[in-house]
């Protein structure tokens, strides 16, 4: 184990001196107490010395810090490593990287992403179907993009997204929506490629999440999910 | 089992003799100096508050119910909503906890960062709560200066994490991304920025008379008393013991670096605000020592794995933060997820110390020494 | 020309009464709507001058430079909703905001704001005013105590002791004056200072009354630092936290028009009112005086002292309620006492500038 | 470093008439002590080793082995030292006793875990539910709690 790193550098040999006196301090600076009339001289001028700061902000506009956020929208600099919305990175063609293996879905803490998967019959092998991502419970921690093997996620800075609907912030983030990329490549012509390709619009309405739609909601008003996983106690090997 | 409702029927004054009627009034959990949903259930006489039994609750989150569930890097972000203002420190906590467990070793460009960091959201919180002293004892333009200056700090921020308040940006092994090229340029502005608007929250705010009549000699608690009711942080130092974890067992760069520890003399709420408005300096100090040298090497030291397992056991480890000492105890049965995470925060130890301060003192006594304990709500819920 | 009140008194004895009730009609028309300008306008000057005090530009949306937020602001207090508590006494909880704003409504009556446009010309104009100052505070504790709830309650009576205890040395600071001009109409006390004001004239006991003067109408409007009765940060809001809506509006209205009152009587007593600056024998400078016109001076001097008031309300915190008391009881009051002796040797000895 | 441990632990041995069981599966330095011996063993702690500042207090619930651990963490200004304890107690009927005599702020650690995992602490001065409701039933943080509100991760 690892004690070392929890004692103390400074700790002593001397175990009856305490561990305190060996702190650099430095004592809270205090005003003396004055008597009445001294009080009076003092707390004029000290009121004045207030009044004169704030009077120097006030003769002063360019102390003004005030940014009018709708109207310095043209002139507005975000940070470029700003979270504020999710996308996935998509191509000039409309691909993307994603090979829909669950490892963002699995590290979201708290279930705002949902990778459904979908398959041709022709094809054996699984692609991407839907990318819900819910904004409504993401809290931007970032760890999706930090898990992404293939880097097809991204943070931006898009932070205009606020809705009426709570249910309008259910997003499909996959743009793709054309034939599955095995197939695509089976076709030789370009011109029948492209045909095959229809991107889609980023939202493209609510998508069903099985009745956990919207968190807080008691099971019993919600549909039933047939496979919910039933709660048990967690065995603990008690090390 | 005992209620709240028996508990105040038992203080209920009984008539006999008394000319004067005891009452019961709450404080919270809407009321604009709780800073939160915090409830103070107030036995007054008059002004004069005799009792305070404080009710908690109002955002309790399961967060410890809730890292049950989650993975180890996971556990982050959940602190992230702790102490807000904290969150970085709380972040770093977690994180140390994760890697001491992992006995994973941290290089000295990430320790020398993160301490800078740490040290730049110490004064950040500060910041903001001597804007929000100032709005509790009644005027309302410090608010704003402390929030603008604030802001400085928070663009530091979001250039290098990306977030303002709930960065997430520690993480088990390092941290997210290196930091922003502006980094170092953006810190140095802000210290020469800083120092002479320190200079002027004083002649501002502390020389005020009225400032000095309102917090000297209120709300007095001696140093051993304190400890015992588990204050930690500013409010124990005010009280004239220099226990601060960046001292005694030093963690991150702080063992290379020269600095103070403030304390108080008396233990009132003057204390409890000067020795914050030392720390400043103080940690501007610290952030000078170590701008101009952070060593070069990578900002991650482990390899990214979704899942983190870290040998059975139980572990413990603190840290200092803005507030006391926050500490992180976890058992882990060998499993990807924590069998058990507890936060021991800051906050929620600091609060009951109230209960020796503030009876006897008026209402506004009582605003004035929650505002010089620093409270944030969340961090005592969880 | 006439004054007006010379001009009733002449309907009075002429029995016109359609003319008397034309003229009550027209006072009370020029008086509310002088009343709701004031207000607007005041809350629009504090909105910006506070933002500007804590780096901000305050109001900018509705109209140029937001100028008509407070108009906005009006309407919305307008059309919410009127709540009235289930436990509160309903009567005395509809009465008091009408108490408050009928107390500023008085007083404005008897400002002058130059030689003929005063409404009322009372010979005891300052006593009128000093006894419908000590009215306003009726309004305020009704208010508190009707609305049933403790923390109302506890603003309420901090406002009575507060307000009771500073109307002693407002009303010693104003005796000074009177005692210099040796006047209670405002209109004579304002003629007494056509060599100079009364601020400076009097030696030092002008300016010590001034002084006194300033903090205890602060007290009195119960503006920071001595905002007691609504204390935000600890009483919520005081005696007004249940109130919603028009009746809020009332008491936010009567609070604005109140600064304005005492600012007003503060321009009157110590900076001469509507009286032009003069200096002594100056005559070439006098003259160029007298070319402002009388209300734009009264106004100017009201200004520059609701700016004083806002100036420390944006700078300095609250006092404790104890604080408060301790300073008005001993220091202001023995203040004001020394000071009433002086300034009687003064009027008897005649030791004035310029006499 | 290891040398400060070493002495440390002497130190405690002494302060002790019987031997005393260290845990190993932990980080900081860990006693190990029976239910009845707990109050004992933390007021020699207090009283003998001036460790001033009860830190921390948490439970862990260990379902299948039909016991709760309270773990107590410690620390010295002292000697600048921390010690953590750890007690098991009987699960269905778990009264340890309260140490709010010997720390203040254990009387409100203990309600935490009074609250959250159901641990009644005898001789305590104020036993009430601190987070949730006074009507509240069931001890949130016990392994087999179930309520209709927990919103089970849908994939």
């Amino acid at each position: 184990m690892n004690q070392e790193s929890n004692m103390s550098a400074n700790s002593k040999t001397d175990q009856s001196a305490s561990a305190l006196a060996q702190v650099p301090i430095e004592n809270a600076k205090r005003w003396p107490d004055l008597n009445y009339f001294n009080k009076i001289i003092y707390g004029a001028s000290s009121l004045a010395k207030g009044m004169k700061i704030t009077f120097g902000y006030l003769i002063n506009t360019k102390t003004v810090v005030t940014q009018q956020y709708p109207e310095n929208r043209e002139t507005l600099i975000l940070a470029d490593r700003v979270r504020a919305n999710l996308i996935m990175k998509h191509n000039e063609n409309g691909y993307h990287d994603c090979t829909s293996c669950h490892i963002c879905e699995g590290v979201c803490p708290n279930a705002s992403i949902h990778v459904v998967d979908r398959s041709e019959p022709t094809v054996s092998k699984k692609e991407l179907g839907y990318f819900v991502w819910r904004l409504d419970s993401c809290t931007f921690c970032n760890l999706c993009v930090m898990a992404c093997p293939f880097s097809c996620l991204e943070m931006t800075g898009q932070f205009e997204s606020s809705t009426y609907d709570q249910s309008l912030l259910v997003y499909n983030l996959n743009q793709y929506s054309g034939a599955t990329q095995n197939n695509l490549a089976k076709l030789a012509d370009d011109q029948a490629r492209t045909s095959a390709i229809k991107a889609i619009s980023p939202y493209e309405g609510p998508v069903a999440l099985e009745g956990y739609h919207l968190a807080g909601i008691p099971k019993e008003f919600l549909p039933q999910k047939s496979d919910a996983k039933t709660s048990q106690a967690r065995e603990g090997v008690n090390p | 089992m005992v209620t709240l409702n028996d508990r105040i029927s038992c203080h209920t004054p009984n008539q006999d003799g008394t000319t004067t009627q005891e009452y019961f009034i709450n404080m919270g959990p809407q009321h604009p100096s709780t800073h939160g949903v915090l409830r103070l259930i107030l036995k007054m006489d008059g002004e004069t508050v005799n009792d305070i039994i404080p009710v908690l609750g109002y955002i309790h989150r399961g967060i410890e119910k809730k890292a049950e569930a989650v993975g180890y890097r996971q556990q982050v972000h959940l602190t992230d909503r702790l102490d807000y203002l904290c969150a970085l420190m709380n972040n770093w906590a977690v994180s140390a906890a994760i890697e001491k467990a992992l006995n994973l070793e941290v290089n000295d460009r990430i320790q020398t960062v993160r301490t800078i960091i740490a040290e730049l959201q110490r004064i950040q919180s500060h910041q903001l709560w001597w804007g929000v002293f100032g709005m509790d004892l009644g005027a309302f333009t410090p608010f704003l200066y402390g929030f603008r200056d604030r802001e400085k700090i928070t663009e530091i921020f979001e250039k290098t994490m990306g977030a303002r308040l709930t960065m997430n940006y520690f993480q088990p092994g390092g941290m997210m991304y290196d930091i922003h090229p502006d980094f170092v340029k953006d810190i140095k502005e802000f210290i020469k920025y800083f120092r002479p608007i320190l200079k002027e929250y004083e002649d501002l705010f502390s020389g005020n008379i009225i400032v000095q009549e309102r917090l000297k000699n209120v709300g007095i608690i001696d140093a051993q008393t304190a400890l015992a009711y588990g204050a930690t942080g500013p409010v124990l130092r005010a009280s004239g013991m220099p226990l601060d974890l960046r001292k005694m067992q030093p963690y991150g760069a702080y063992s290379k670096v020269n600095f103070t520890v403030p304390v108080g003399t008396v233990g009132d709420s003057w204390d409890r605000y000067q020795v914050r408005i030392q720390e400043m300096y103080q940690s501007l100090l610290i952030i000078e020592q170590l701008i101009d040298n952070i060593p070069d090497g990578p900002h991650m030291t482990m390899k990214y794995a979704a899942k983190i397992k870290p040998p059975a056991g139980r572990y413990y480890t603190q840290m200092e933060t803005a507030r006391g000492i926050f500490g992180t105890f976890f058992v882990s049965d060998g499993n990807d997820r924590p069998y058990r995470m507890h936060f021991r925060t800051p906050n929620f130890n600091n609060l009951w110390s109230i209960l020796k301060m503030a009876p006897g003192g008026r209402v506004a006594d009582l605003v004035a020494i929650l505002s010089s304990i620093d409270l944030v709500v969340p961090d005592m819920d969880r | 020309m006439k004054s007006l009140s010379f001009y009733i008194h002449n309907l009075y004895q002429n029995q016109q009464w359609l003319d008397f009730i034309l003229y009550l009609g027209l006072g009370l028309i020029l008086t509310l709507s002088l009343m709701s300008v004031v207000a607007l306008v005041l809350v629009y000057a504090e909105r910006k001058i506070a933002a500007h005090f804590q780096c901000r530009l305050g109001p900018m949306r509705v109209g140029w430079h937001g100028t008509l937020q407070t108009v906005a602001d009006a309407l919305k207090l307008l059309l919410k909703e009127d709540l009235i508590p289930k436990a509160a006494d309903r009567f005395l909880f509809a009465l008091a905001p009408f108490l408050t704003v009928m107390a500023a409504l008085l007083s404005l009556s008897v400002l002058p704001f130059s030689l003929s446009a005063t409404l009322s010309n009372m010979n005891i104009g300052l006593l009128f005013l000093s006894a419908i100052s000590g009215y306003g505070v009726l309004g305020i504790l009704i208010g508190g105590w009707a609305s049933n709830n403790k923390w109302s309650l506890l603003g309420a009576m901090r406002a009575g002791a507060q307000l009771i205890s500073y109307e002693l040395s407002m009303t010693l600071s104003l005796l000074s004056i009177v005692v210099l001009s040796g006047s209670l109409n405002l209109n004579e006390i304002i003629a007494s200072q056509a060599q100079g004001w009364w601020i400076w004239r009097a030696h030092l006991v002008g300016f010590i009354s001034f002084v006194i003067y300033i903090i205890s109408s602060t007290a009195e409007t119960n503006r920071t630092p001595f905002d007691m009765a609504e204390g935000e940060s600890e009483l919520t809001a005081g005696f007004h936290t249940e109130y919603s809506g028009m009746r809020f509006a009332f008491f936010f209205l009567s609070e604005y028009v109140n600064l304005f009152i005492v600012s007003a009587i503060g321009s009157i007593l110590f900076l001469g009112g509507w009286m032009p600056l003069h200096i002594g024998e100056w005559e070439s400078f006098n003259a160029l005086m007298d070319f402002v016109p009388g209300p734009i001076w009264f106004l100017l001097k009201t200004g520059a002292l609701i700016f004083l008031s806002m100036w420390f309300r944006w700078t300095f915190p609250r006092l404790r309620v104890d604080q408060l008391m301790r300073f008005e009881w001993k220091f202001l009051l023995p203040l004001g006492l020394i000071n009433l002796f002086l300034s009687s040797i003064i009027a008897l000895g005649g030791f004035y500038f310029f006499p | 470093m290891s040398q400060t441990i070493e002495s440390f632990k002497l130190l405690l041995e002494n302060a002790f008439s019987e031997p005393l069981t260290y845990l190993e599966a932990s980080q900081l330095l860990t006693i190990k002590v029976q239910e009845n011996q707990l109050f004992a063993t933390l007021k020699t702690l207090k009283e003998t080793l001036k460790f001033d500042a009860l830190i921390d207090h948490a439970g862990v619930d260990w379902p299948n082995e039909n016991k709760i651990e309270l773990i107590y963490i410690l620390f010295s200004t002292h000697h600048n030292q921390q010690i953590m304890v750890s007690a098991d107690i009987d699960r269905n009927q778990p009264t340890p006793p309260s140490v709010s005599s010997l720390w203040a702020i254990a009387e409100w650690q203990e309600r935490e875990v009074f609250d959250l995992l159901g641990v009644t602490y005898k001789n305590h001065p104020d036993l009430r539910r601190l987070f949730l409701e006074d009507n509240w039933v069931g001890s949130p943080l016990r392994k087999d709690y179930k309520d209709d509100f927990i919103l089970e991760r849908p994939w």
